[in-house]
């Protein structure tokens, strides 16, 4: 049925997109902070 | 340099807190539970069908896109006010317009698969949709200045000033284009699904409203941080670049 | 010591419209865009009906889209030899750089809006009574200073940027919508298109006046913050 | 002249001796580059002083720095009795700065451009055209556009503008470069004439036989520091 895959596709899209907007985002604060001493972190 | 090192806990490139690593936890078994009431345990609904299902991953994030921009247009003047400027409202305001972009282009995604199943295309010239739209462009416009590069400070006034130039903006658009919706009442199709929910379907959609805002929590704490990492990296680069300098003259 | 901020305003509006009377370039060239584009709508369109009716809008649209290029030919006058950093060194306030812009453009804006309604009336046979005619001529007033105002702002924050060409039609595009939609719906009533009587076009003008009004005091004191480094 | 120019005092530096320029420390930047790394100079009134350095040595940064529109990121800098740190815009109506490009509407004649300067300062038509006469532009010159003109002449109407503008301060980076012979004589001449008029001047060139001759000290800038003043 043609309403299954817009029902699944749209969960699908919802967290695809967030899935890889978080991953591209711990990546790159893990590159960064590398170079940041951990006394320095702004969290902690 | 050595990427091939996968292992997540090294203590050296930790991003997370305790606080962020429960709040991760609690938004994914969040988003299973969301799922899985959306997809099968709430029922169809009388008038949109099965697609109704598609309701609770979009309205909250559309909601959430809104909160983003309203966050964004907060920080933006705590900013921009004396007693409060603080880089770390502008990289709020930065992180909360990056996700709101997100959101929003998610939810105009999943908006036009509803709007298909239920009116039949993909879109509408509806006020609320056409708003969206330009509130979409809007920011995508908004992040393109951010990226212009100059000092943090400069990077933070100017994207500041943009920002509220966009509040002001946004409620200029969405009269106008109501009033000119208002002019075509044959193309509103949304108003007329006057949708009377049973328990369960309301208290999934306000299930999803909580994952996504927890999801947006930790996205706008994660992405912050970056930010704030970044901009560190910079004037650590200036102190050594400065020492640098000097140590020339002999 | 220092000038008067509307002074200094009314010297720079009339330094750019002296520069634009030496070198023709809008004359010669926005302007004829402006035309062009509404004869490539009649051969797209192709139907004196559809033409009659979407006349209105499409005067505006030709009206946006030359507003990018007057706006970009504003600043790179200004950038072009340093002028515009000659003038922030030189302490000249932002708001008078800003007022003399908007003003300069606004004239400019206002002969290309005549020039389109004027291609609308031959090439779409659009039809102005009096009444009508009077209400154009607000229409085109104050839209016109609405769409000079933004595009003054949102152009100088674009003007020493690289992709300025593509930055500014990103952030000024979304901006106008309310400036496309009313000034059309009061051209649809002056035209008296699809027989729209000329009394239900000036409604339409609060809500460009609302703009014009907010853009020009909101722009004014924006532009510093936006332009200056 | 520049009587009707208040001079600012400050208690805490030492502006009472009527420096014009005092840089302390400063740190400027290009992007994240420290285009100086602490530098130090004070400049008196009426001083022709020439700044010598190799390129990228930070020459022009600190004219720009000076003339307010690079931000002082560390160290204090005051300009015409303005703190650089806090009020960088103020100076700005001091100080004429003249860098890589003059400021000019090429297509604008000669008057026009040095008579809008002129409006933008509030001068009257016979100041501008007393500016005019200085640079040698009054006559044939002045209803010359100024895409027509050779680097010289656009150089010379440029300054035109300064005069004009009744600037205290000027900065002038490679003032020198694409004049010919006659053209560097009469820069000089011009130079000399403003600071016996009361401006002070600071010319950074790395054309030393030339620039050499007009200063009257000079400072060497390197790695963004200058060498030989103060401290």
């Amino acid at each position: 049925m043609d309403d299954l895959g817009f029902i699944v596709g749209s969960y699908a899209v919802t967290l695809v997109a967030v899935g890889l907007f978080a991953w591209s985002v711990v990546r790159r604060s893990r590159r960064l902070a590398e170079q940041v001493p951990p006394e320095d972190r702004p969290w902690t | 340099m050595t990427a091939s090192t996968a292992t997540t806990g090294r203590p050296d490139r930790v991003t997370g807190t305790p606080f962020t690593r429960a709040l991760g936890i609690v938004t994914l078994v969040g988003v299973l539970w969301l799922s899985w009431f959306g997809l099968f345990v709430t029922p169809a609904d009388v008038n949109q069908g099965e697609s109704v299902r598609i309701m609770y991953a979009h309205v909250p994030g559309a909601w959430l896109a809104y909160l983003a921009f309203v966050v964004t247009g907060i920080s933006s003047a705590a900013y921009l006010w004396r007693r409060t400027r603080s880089l770390t409202w502008d990289r709020i305001a930065g992180a909360s317009a990056e996700i709101g972009v997100l959101f929003m282009g998610i939810s105009l995604v999943t908006g036009s698969l509803w709007g298909r199943l239920t009116w039949g295309t993909f879109w509408t010239w509806d006020a609320r949709l056409t708003t969206t739209a330009f509130l979409f462009v809007t920011y995508v416009g908004y992040l393109a200045v951010r990226n212009l590069g100059g000092s943090h400070h400069q990077r933070a006034r100017r994207s500041a000033v943009l920002a509220l130039l966009a509040v002001l903006e946004i409620p200029l658009v969405h009269f106008s284009v109501e009033l000119w919706n208002s002019l075509h009442q044959e193309a509103s199709v949304a108003g007329n699904t006057d949708v009377t929910m049973d328990g369960l379907m309301l208290f999934t959609l306000f299930l999803g409203v909580i994952v996504f805002t927890l999801m947006y929590v930790w996205l706008l704490l994660h992405r912050q941080r970056a930010l704030a990492l970044q901009d560190l990296v910079d004037d650590t680069g200036l102190d050594l670049a400065i020492a640098a300098r000097r140590a020339e003259v002999g | 010591m220092r000038s008067g901020t509307l002074a200094v305003a009314r010297a720079i509006a009339r330094r750019d419209l002296l520069v634009e009377w030496r070198s023709r370039v809008v004359t010669n060239q926005v302007i004829p865009f402006a035309v062009l584009v509404m004869v490539m709508f009649a051969f797209a369109l192709d139907s004196d009906a559809v033409l009659e009716r979407v006349a209105p809008g499409l005067v505006w649209l030709a009206t946006i889209f030359s507003v990018l290029f007057l706006t970009a030919r504003s600043f790179a006058v200004e950038t072009a030899d340093g002028a515009l950093d000659a003038m922030r060194s030189a302490g000249v306030n932002p708001v008078a750089i800003f007022l003399g812009k908007s003003v300069a453009v606004a004239v400019q804006l206002l002969v290309l809006d005549v020039a389109l309604v004027v291609a609308a009336v031959v090439l779409y046979r659009a039809d102005v009574s009096l009444g009508g005619g009077v209400l154009l001529v607000t229409t085109i007033l104050v839209a016109t200073t609405g769409l000079a105002s933004v595009a003054t702002l949102y152009g100088g924050l674009a003007a020493g940027t690289k992709g300025r060409e593509t930055l500014l039609p990103l952030l000024l595009l979304p901006v106008v919508a309310p400036v496309l939609i009313g000034a059309t719906r009061a051209t649809e009533s002056a035209f008296g298109t699809n027989g729209i009587a000329v009394s239900e076009g000036w409604p339409w003008l609060g809500l460009l006046a609302v703009f014009a009004v907010l853009f020009s005091v909101v722009g004014a004191v924006a532009f510093g913050p936006l332009v200056d480094e | 002249m520049s009587g009707a120019q208040p001079i600012v005092t400050s208690a805490a530096d030492g502006a009472a001796t009527g420096s014009v320029v005092e840089l302390i420390d400063a740190v400027a930047l290009i992007g994240s580059f420290p285009a100086l790394a602490g530098a130090s100079l004070r400049v008196e009134r009426g001083e022709i002083l020439l700044l010598r350095g190799p390129n990228g040595a930070g020459k022009t940064s600190l004219l720009r720095l000076c003339a307010g529109l690079l931000p002082l990121e560390r160290g204090s800098a005051s300009v015409c009795g303005v703190d650089l740190a806090t009020d960088r815009e103020l100076v700005r109506a001091h100080v004429g700065i003249i860098g890589h490009t003059n400021g000019l509407y090429h297509d604008l004649t000669v008057a026009e451009n040095v008579g809008f300067w002129g409006r933008l300062s509030g001068a009257t038509s016979a100041e501008v055209h007393e500016a005019m006469q200085r640079m040698g532009l009054d006559g044939r010159l002045s209803g010359v556009r100024v895409s027509k003109l050779s680097a010289g002449q656009r150089r010379r109407t440029a300054l035109a503008g300064l005069v004009a503008r009744r600037a205290e301060l000027w900065l002038l980076d490679e003032p020198h470069a694409g004049l010919d012979a006659d053209g560097r004589d009469e820069l000089d001449r011009v130079l000399r004439a403003a600071a016996a008029a009361g401006a002070t001047i600071i010319v950074a060139s790395h054309e030393l036989e030339r620039a050499g001759g007009l200063a009257t000290r000079q400072v060497e800038i390197v790695a963004g520091q200058v060498r030989g003043d103060l401290r």
